[in-house]
């Protein structure tokens, strides 16, 4: 009854896409394999996605998912040019992880 | 010939230019012969201002001749003119006849020199600085002529310049009469912020306006420039040095001229002297233990010249009293008089070295009498005139003086009877040894083993035209009666009512006179008994021969806290000061240093950097945040 | 029927000619190359996208003049601002684009990487770019923001033979996607706070509206400033700058260098100094201390490198610094600080990467500061001119690089920030030892021994370094128009008229 | 006021004559070392030439207001004018420049490069003009600044053996110090607008019709302030200079003490106090105070030095300390002195560099230590040297002296503790730099020294205007003092009108 | 009902998210992206984006994730990285204050209530009205209105992806150097 009688508002969505925000941050500082990261990036994209579309229904107005549409290709370009990048760097570099790519610093 | 007064320190400056121009073209001795043209022009023209400034009537002795405008700017205006008064000329006088008689001296003297045509640039140069010191209408062109013979003084130390005593000896004159300098510019500053003027009429007519402390700071900082020039206590450790330029160098500059400036000076700002009583006890003080401290430390010195030098610095001391005692005509009188005796004395010296082939120390001298027939004779006259003995000039200059100082204090009077005493002394300890006595001179030390000579004629003319004077002299103010008093008409003008008069009567004056001769008389006893008799062992104590260890502790103080603390400036400027600057320049490096190693050149974290970044902006704007 | 209620926006497709034509070069030169690609000769390529960005240019010019006549607007539904803002950073870019291509030109055969890919790359940057100076919508600012980004990870990794190119490109992309998602939070916060996303609307929403509950929209604000403080290298976000710099080929890092901070500084103007202008009070504070972070970091890091281009990576990082000077001060005169400065600076740091490209020889190696020594003896002229481009970055009068601080201290000062005017001035001072430590290397130090590779500047690289160093003297004696054109380039949002 | 009394705008050919010069010199062929010599004298020979004739037609007996004035817009968006004008207190300085850079370069010339170096040179020369005539504080800045590439390449290129950390250094602080003037500067310049709505550089304009706060005024001349001090360079700002002094090559140092450091005391003159007298007269007490220290303590240790340019170098510092406090004690007096002290020290500090290096350029050391006797071979050497040297000491009758007695019976009636104190100063000069002579020049020369070459015909014509500038500016200042002073009193009556000063009567010129 | 959803719905998210970020197989991480993309997509629906479901499921979990494994399969690199060591010192700890303040500072105005969404309701396009629209004719509505411009960007974007792709991609021409 407690359950039936709750419904859900934005504030849900927009703190489930905050917490998916912050487990995709974290999970890029804390994982090493380039590829892995980038999936962060996408989780981080996603929760951005979540609350854009939380916000759209709140406010009654479609741009907030038009937006979704251009941050999706967005992400595929990213992942396209990303995935690229790490194939290019990976093929001089077998296995190497994030860290092991520092040939610069200081 | 008033209108010409300017010609008088001109001419020598023409002198100068011109050998500067042309002296090595000049050569010798034809550069020698012009500089002693000069000055002896200048003589000629002082004495033609002399005689019509005395075909005026006494207050119409003072003529200001302007050259042109010199430091004009807002409330100061300072021109480069000529004062002549009785006072000037009087000094003009005697700077250019002596100066004069020198410079024909030298002629023989610096025969040979290779620089004979550069040491008649000096001493051109500084007659006229010394002219410019005399005749200046005003203090800052009385201080050109300052510093200007003090610079030539320093050129002229250093005139042997590869040696280096002369050279330590030169730098050190200098910079001992700077001190003096600083105070002399003080004391300018002060009259002119007080007076608004720096020319002598100006100052001078007002002194009486002027307040006390103003007058008496005026006054103390003018006489610590004289005591720099004059080589009074406590800055007198130059001059004995300064006997490491040639002869009549010494003669001119640190006996007759130069060193009297300081006395000129004094006498010169009399009316602000006048208004400072106590500033006169103080130089009366100086001048007194001057003089007996430096009598003290002629008394075991060995070197000829070094003598005389203390013994000018005791007779300078002399005219200070005299100045103290408010007896400013005693002091130009014996100014005068010691220039003479002690010129000709310099001169005989000269002669001496010259004849013995440089030699300067007194213990390899003896019996030159016989030798040196004109020296020693005239050098004995100068003994005796300044032992104080009747009727050589001395003894009256000095007699006038001691009369003056009782006035004083009776103590001063004591100090000056006992110096008197010590002169006679040393004096005649240095003519004993130098004339009398064995002939050291021929000792297995001296390998030439050459003969003593007499001098030419161009050296002995001045020696006898200057041992006259210091015979006859003291005619310049006998003081038997008010007529025979000339110096004292004759300077009236300057000095007017401020001008000490004593308060004995004739019976005491003799009373003085006749104790000041036997003192004099004592001396030349004693010193017969030790060092012709040799009755008695030579009294010569190291201290006195150091004179006192003053010098030593000066050297001591300069080298040592002085030359510490230089340092510690220097160390101060070096790591402080350029520390903090390349300290400044290795923080940012530091800082850069350490922040390279956040740039680690991982990815991760870089991207942490950057979600750190993010979280405190996230902060700072949600605290901004209207809740 | 759905077709006959729907209507497009009306299209003004003069307006935006400097896109299509950066647009249609880049796919001809794509079209051509992939099609007949033997038929061109040497330099093909650079020509065309010289000719490409020359008609930019010019274009840009008359949209300037079109501008003073009929005033700013806004095109295609208010996506695009049209104003003179823009139409200055299509001019500033295309004119980066230009030099580039002349600088890359020699620099790609030198270095067996001859192909149209990379020139297609920079003009699509370029749009990139102007979409970022032109974006009324936030959403169409990030489009652009990634279109520029994306292409530049490429550029950036362009190199194939240098791991460090690849490297950098690594970096550059984990890290730029990474602010983006940043930046596209703040986006969305912001649109839940104002409801749109259109610039025009925020500021009319902003100004009506007095929000009691205001934390989305500051969040939001916080975001953005991470994903444009990204772009521009802003310290803390600016770690990966001197590692991409490094490793990129030397003239993508002057084109990154010059171009794409134009554009992120495009987009911070636009957003923060025009459109939230009500914030002020609350932004400035976080650019202020961005700024002084940036001056002093960049400075002091600069310092102890020995590496010419991380130096000048680090440089970068401080000028950037003085621009956020600039965007602190959020009044007009700051915008035109901060945009004579950026038109300044896109010249003297392509003009710098140039010289640098030249001298790092084949295999694009030679960055240490020994590869400079002797370059006065060696290559007078070169050196001459690189010093010029050094000092006028360390701000030295009567050149470009001294009017834009100028500007930016004014600017500043204007404000009453004195404090953080003369953190400036004296960052520009610990700054100017890193031009000198240059300069000291080409003309005092002996020139090292081994070091006889000769350094032969072809004419094109030669004709670019030339036009930096001509813009840098003349905007330095003679900067009126400039002054005046940056001054009147101060964005305008319209709502479509 | 225009420039229409001499038909063509001589300020400006003066600034751009050089500039063209250094162009024209950079553009020949390296290897014609003949011809760049030419031309590059030609050059610097015909501004000398005009700034002579400008000190002809310079017209005295007026106010002391800007004269041969020309004004054009330059940057209209700014309010930048090119305004140049010269006044008593620049006009000596701009005859200075005029004269030291041919001299420079016949005096000094360098082993190699010699295109290079003129055309630095050249350069450097404009940018000296430029920051002497300038009335306007934007132009005033650039020229300011601007001096400092072609002096830190004269150092760094041709100096010797730390000259890249002497020219880092030189450069480095004058821009920290010129880092507060610009902001001074725009602060100044906005704040005007603020209260005139007028954009403007102008600083005849500010000057005369600015109204600046009292706490507003100080904070705006301590920005000026700093940047002067370090040029000047005032304790405890000074360490740039003996390095930069010591390590530039000869003409370097001629031109750096000559009239570089001049922009310094010319500038608190210029723009301190014109700008800000309030400010001024509030900061006077601290700025006589630390020339005070700078004269004493420059002094302390010029003597304890090894090297005989250094020594020359620190005796900057001294001299400067003198020009400040004048400048500072605000009586006609004490900165007419000020400005003449400018002129002498050029003229007699940079003779002693250029005859340093002669001494550096036989020897190949300037260790004192190193040094012995030279007057025995080089007599008319150390003559010139020596009479520099008394120059730089202060003897009356040569110019040195001139300047520092006003300076100090200027400043004895308002800073009276403060002169007893510098007055010292010209003990400690003769102090070190007779000490110097005597370890240089006297005493017997060792082998090394016994074969010093006396000094060249080429030289001695190079030595001889020095020489008789301070031989005739020593004996008859008035020409000098009687445009200088005009200036000086109108800008003493600009602080006493805006501020209610007085200087006291004595020095005004009536009674005490 | 929607609670139901939004709970099973976020509880799959949360867990692929979680997932992402601790199975040290590429691989796993590379499905438990997919099953994060599977629950977002049912979130949309839930919140009426049902266009954007159908495209989060065919363009994401299709094709992206198909991509990476893709890739992953391609290099090989699907070896575990064993994610008890961390290199780098301090990163852990700080990324979990980081990632902890990051969230915390987000919440703090979303959970202050509905009423932080202060944005104005839209007028123009609205997401539903008294119409029967689709969602996709409003998505296209609004995509060819007022963002065709944003949407003629993308296109270009696309074609970066495609020669950055290809530029990345191929095998650089031989190294004389080497």
């Amino acid at each position: 009854m407690m359950v039936a009688a709750l419904h859900t508002t934005a504030s849900w969505y927009l703190a489930l896409g905050a917490v998916l925000f912050t487990i995709g941050t974290v999970g890029l500082l804390v994982r090493r394999n380039p590829l892995v990261m980038l999936m962060c990036v996408e989780l981080m994209l996603n929760a951005v996605n979540l609350t854009f579309v939380a916000l759209a229904r709140h406010l009654n107005d479609v741009s907030g998912q038009t937006v979704v549409f251009f941050v999706l290709v967005v992400a595929a370009a990213e992942v396209v040019v990303g995935l690229g990048i790490i194939v290019a760097i990976l093929r001089r570099k077998p296995g190497a992880t994030a860290d092991d790519i520092a040939l610069m610093k200081g | 010939m008033l209108s010409v007064v300017w010609l008088i320190p001109a001419l020598p400056l023409a002198g100068f230019v011109l050998i500067l121009l042309f002296g090595r073209r000049l050569g010798e001795p034809r550069a020698g012969w012009l500089a002693t043209a000069t000055v002896t022009g200048s003589f000629v023209v002082s004495a033609g201002v002399f005689f019509d400034l005395l075909s005026r009537s006494a207050d119409e002795r003072q003529v200001v001749h302007t050259l042109f405008q010199w430091v004009p700017v807002g409330g100061l205006r300072v021109d480069l003119g000529f004062l002549a008064d009785p006072l000037s000329i009087t000094m003009a006088l005697f700077v250019t006849g002596v100066g004069a008689l020198i410079h024909l001296y030298a002629v023989g003297y610096m025969h040979g020199d290779a620089n004979f045509s550069k040491f008649f640039l000096y001493m051109n140069l500084f007659a006229f600085s010394m002219l410019m010191l005399v005749l200046g209408d005003n203090l800052l062109v009385t201080f050109l002529g300052w510093e200007g013979v003090g610079t030539c003084s320093y050129f002229l130390i250093a005139f042997w310049f590869t040696r280096d005593t002369a050279a330590r000896a030169a730098k050190k004159a200098f910079v001992t009469n700077r001190v003096g300098d600083w105070g002399f510019m003080i004391a300018m500053f002060l009259t002119w912020s007080a007076v608004g003027s720096l020319n002598y009429v100006d100052v001078l007519g007002k002194a009486d306006s002027l307040s006390h402390s103003t007058a008496t700071a005026i006054a103390l900082l003018l006489f610590l420039g004289a005591c720099g020039k004059s080589a009074q206590l406590p800055l007198y450790v130059w001059l004995p040095d300064a006997m490491e330029g040639p002869t009549p160098v010494s003669a001119l500059i640190h006996a007759a001229t130069m060193v009297t400036a300081g006395v000129y000076l004094m006498c010169r700002v009399n009316p602000i002297l006048a208004e400072a009583k106590g500033a006169l006890t103080v130089i009366a003080i100086v001048g007194a233990v001057t003089a007996l401290f430096a009598a003290t430390c002629a008394v075991a010195q060995n070197d000829i010249k070094r003598v005389l030098a203390y013994s000018t610095i005791s007779q300078l001391g002399y005219m200070f009293l005299a100045v103290g005692s408010g007896a400013y005509v005693a002091a130009v009188f014996h100014m005068v008089t010691h220039a003479f005796f002690k010129a000709l004395m310099f001169l005989g010296a000269g002669s001496v070295i010259h004849g013995t082939h440089d030699e300067q120390d007194m213990r390899r001298m003896g019996a030159l009498r016989k030798l040196m027939p004109v020296t020693a004779v005239t050098f004995i006259i100068g003994w005796l005139a300044i032992a104080g003995v009747p009727p050589f000039a001395g003894f009256w200059s000095k007699d006038e003086i001691l009369l003056h100082a009782w006035d004083k204090s009776p103590a001063l009077w004591a100090i000056g009877l006992v110096t008197a005493l010590l002169t006679a002394y040393y004096m005649s300890r240095q003519v004993f040894m130098v004339f009398y006595g064995d002939a050291r001179w021929g000792d297995e030390n001296r390998p030439h083993g050459e003969k003593p000579h007499e001098s030419p004629w161009i050296m002995l003319t001045p020696l006898v035209v200057l041992a006259g004077l210091s015979i006859v002299g003291g005619g310049l103010n006998l003081p038997f009666t008010s007529s025979t008093k000339l110096l004292d008409r004759w300077l009236e003008p300057v000095f007017g009512d401020r001008l000490a008069v004593s308060s004995f009567g004739p019976g005491g004056k003799w009373a003085l006179a006749i104790l000041a001769t036997l003192a004099g008389l004592a001396g030349i006893a004693v010193a017969y008994a030790v060092y012709l008799r040799k009755r008695v062992k030579a009294f010569e104590p190291e201290i006195l021969a150091r004179a006192w260890g003053v010098d030593d502790a000066y050297s001591a103080f300069v080298g040592g806290p002085g030359r510490r603390s230089f340092l510690a400036v220097e160390w101060f400027d070096r790591t402080i000061i350029d520390g903090a600057v390349n300290g400044a320049g290795a923080i940012a490096k530091g800082a850069g240093t350490g922040l390279r190693r956040l740039q680690t050149g991982y990815v991760r974290n870089y991207a942490l950097g950057i979600a750190v970044g993010a979280v405190a902006l996230l902060a700072w704007f949600i605290s901004r945040g209207a809740w | 029927m759905i077709l006959g209620v729907f209507k497009g926006p009306a299209i003004q497709w003069w307006a935006l000619t400097p896109i299509l034509v950066l647009l249609g070069g880049a796919l001809v030169l794509m079209v051509g190359a992939v099609l007949r690609p033997k038929l061109f000769p040497r330099g093909a390529y650079a020509a065309f996208t010289c000719l490409i960005a020359l008609a930019t240019v010019t274009l840009g010019f008359f949209l300037w003049h079109d501008i003073g006549e009929h005033g700013a607007r806004s095109l295609l539904g208010g996506a695009l601002g049209f104003d003179r803002f823009s139409v200055f950073f299509t001019i500033a870019i295309a004119s980066a684009v230009f030099l580039t291509a002349l600088v890359a030109d020699d620099y790609l055969r030198r270095e067996d990487l001859d192909g149209c890919e990379v020139y297609a790359l920079l003009l699509l940057t370029a749009v990139g770019g102007i979409v970022m100076a032109s974006a009324n919508d936030l959403i169409v600012l990030f489009l652009g923001l990634e279109t520029l980004s994306i292409a530049l990870y490429i550029l950036a990794g362009s190199h194939a033979r240098r791991l460090q190119s690849r490297e950098s490109a690594l970096k550059y992309f984990v890290l730029g996607g990474f602010s983006s998602a940043f930046f596209l939070y703040g986006v969305a916060l912001t649109y839940g706070a104002t409801g749109t996303t259109n610039l025009v609307k925020i500021q009319d929403f902003l100004q009506a509206n007095v929000l009691l509950e205001n934390g989305l929209l500051l969040a939001g604000l916080a975001l953005m400033l991470v994903g444009l403080g990204f772009k521009v290298a802003a310290v803390p976000f600016h770690t990966w700058s001197p590692d991409v710099y490094e490793g990129a080929p030397s003239p993508v890092t002057g084109f990154m260098a010059s171009a794409a901070k134009a554009a992120g500084f495009a987009g911070l103007l636009r957003v923060f100094v025009v459109c939230f202008a009500t914030y002020a009070s609350d932004w400035r504070p976080a650019v202020f201390v961005l700024a002084v972070l940036t001056l002093v970091v960049g400075a002091v890091l600069a310092v102890v490198q020995t590496n010419v281009k991380r130096m000048l990576a680090y440089s970068s990082i401080s000028h950037a610094g003085f621009i956020l000077v600039a965007v602190q001060a959020a009044s007009p005169e700051g915008t035109a600080a901060a945009l004579f400065y950026l038109l300044a600076y896109t010249f003297l740091v392509v003009g710098t990467f140039a010289v640098v490209t030249l001298v790092a020889r084949r295999g694009d190696a030679a960055y240490s500061l020994d590869d400079f020594r002797g370059l006065g003896r060696r290559r007078p002229v070169l050196a001459l001119v690189f010093a010029l481009l050094l000092l006028s970055q360390a701000g030295v009068p009567l050149t470009s690089g001294f009017l834009a601080k100028f500007e930016v201290i004014s600017a500043a000062v204007d404000r009453q920030s004195y404090a953080l005017a003369i953190i400036a001035m004296l960052s520009a001072v610990i700054a100017a030892y890193l031009y000198l430590r240059i300069t000291v290397s080409m003309f005092l130090a002996d020139p090292a021994d081994d070091n006889t590779a000769p350094i032969s500047v072809p004419a094109s690289a030669g004709f670019a370094i030339a036009i930096a160093a001509a813009f840098t003297i003349v905007a330095g004696v003679a900067p009126s128009v400039v002054l005046d054109a940056a001054r009147h380039a101060v964005p305008i949002l319209t709502a479509t008229p | 006021m225009d420039h229409s009394t001499l038909g063509f705008p001589i300020l400006t050919v003066l600034v751009l004559l050089p500039a063209a010069g250094a162009l024209v010199v950079a553009l020949l062929p390296s290897a014609r070392a003949d011809l760049v010599r030419l031309i590059g004298v030609m050059f610097s020979v015909t501004a000398g030439a005009l700034s002579v004739w400008l000190l002809g037609a310079y017209a005295t007996g007026g106010d002391g207001g800007f004269q041969f004035v020309s004004k054009h817009l330059w940057i209209g968006a700014l309010g930048v004018s090119w305004h140049l004008g010269v006044d008593g207190i620049s006009l000596f300085l701009v005859v200075l420049s005029g004269i030291l850079f041919p001299i420079a370069l016949l005096g000094a010339r360098p082993h190699q490069d010699e295109k290079a170096f003129t055309a630095w040179l050249l350069l450097l020369e404009a940018g000296i003009m430029g920051s002497f005539l300038s009335l306007d504080l934007f132009v005033f800045f650039v020229f300011f600044e601007i001096v400092l590439v072609p002096m830190y390449f004269l150092i760094g290129g041709w100096g010797y053996d730390k000259r890249v950390y002497a020219a880092v250094k030189f450069f480095l602080f004058t821009m920290a110090g010129s880092a507060f003037m610009l902001v001074g500067v725009l602060a100044t310049v906005l704040l005007y607008r603020a209260h005139s709505g007028i954009l403007t550089f102008d600083l005849v304009e500010i000057a005369t019709k600015g109204d600046f706060a009292t706490s507003t005024g100080r904070w705006l001349f301590l920005s000026f302030a700093v940047a002067f001090a370090v040029k000047v360079p005032l304790f405890p700002l000074h360490t740039w200079l003996p390095d930069a002094h010591t390590e530039a090559p000869t003409a370097g140092s001629v031109i750096l003490a000559g009239v570089m450091l001049k922009l310094g005391t010319y500038g608190f003159l210029r723009f301190g106090l014109y700008l800000f007298p309030e400010a001024a007269r509030w900061f006077a007490p601290t700025l006589v105070t630390l020339g005070v220290i700078g004269i004493v303590y420059g002094a302390i240790c010029a003597a304890m030095q090894h090297d005989l340019k250094r020594l020359v170098a620190y005796s900057s510092v001294a001299h400067l300390g003198f020009i400040v406090m004048g400048t500072f004690a605000m009586t006609t007096q004490s900165m007419s002195g000020g400005v003449l002290q400018m002129i002498n020290h050029g003229v007699t500090t940079g003779g002693l560099f250029l005859i340093v290096g002669m001494i550096s350029e036989r020897r190949h050391t300037r260790e004192i230590s190193q040094l012995k006797g030279i007057q025995k071979p080089a007599p008319i050497f150390a003559a010139c040297f020596m009479v520099l040297a008394l120059s730089s000491i202060g003897v009356p009758g040569l110019n040195g002296f001139v300047g520092e007695f006003l300076v100090l019976i200027g400043s004895f009636v308002t800073y009276r503790w403060w002169t007893v104190v510098a007055a010292t100063g010209v003990i400690l000069a003769a102090l070190y730099l007779l000490w110097a002579y005597q370890r240089v020049f006297h005493g017997e020369p060792d082998e090394a020294n016994a074969h010093f070459p006396e000094m060249t015909w080429s030289e001695g014509l190079v030595m001889l205007p020095l020489v008789g500038l301070i031989v005739f500016s020593g004996v008859f200042p008035k020409p000098m003092l009687d445009r200088i002073q005009p200036s000086v009193k109108q800008l003493i009556a600009h602080v006493e009108e805006k501020t209610g000063y007085h200087q006291p009567e004595v020095a005004a010129g009536g009674n005490p | 009902m929607d609670v139901v959803v939004f709970v099973v719905a976020a509880a799959i998210v949360l867990v692929g998210a979680v997932g992402v970020v601790l199975r040290g197989n590429p691989v796993h991480a590379a499905l438990s992206l997919v099953m994060t993309l599977f629950g977002v997509a049912v979130l949309f629906v839930a919140e009426d984006a049902h266009f954007l479901a159908a495209v989060q499921v065919i363009v994401y979990a299709g094709a992206i994730v198909v991509l990476f494994l893709f890739v992953i399969m391609l290099l090989g690199v699907d070896r575990s990285e064993d994610l008890r060591v961390e290199p780098l010192k301090g990163q852990r700890p700080a990324a979990a204050l980081a990632g902890l303040a990051l969230l915390a500072l987000v919440l703090v105005p979303i959970l202050r209530g509905h009423k932080v969404i202060t944005g104005v309701h839209s007028s123009s396009a609205l997401l539903r009205d008294s119409s029967d629209d689709t969602n996709v004719v409003r998505l296209s509505r609004s995509l060819f209105s007022d963002y065709v411009f944003a949407f003629e960007v993308t296109s270009v974007l696309l074609v970066i992806a495609v020669i950055g792709a290809v530029l990345m991609a191929r095998r650089p021409p031989k190294d004389t150097s080497s």
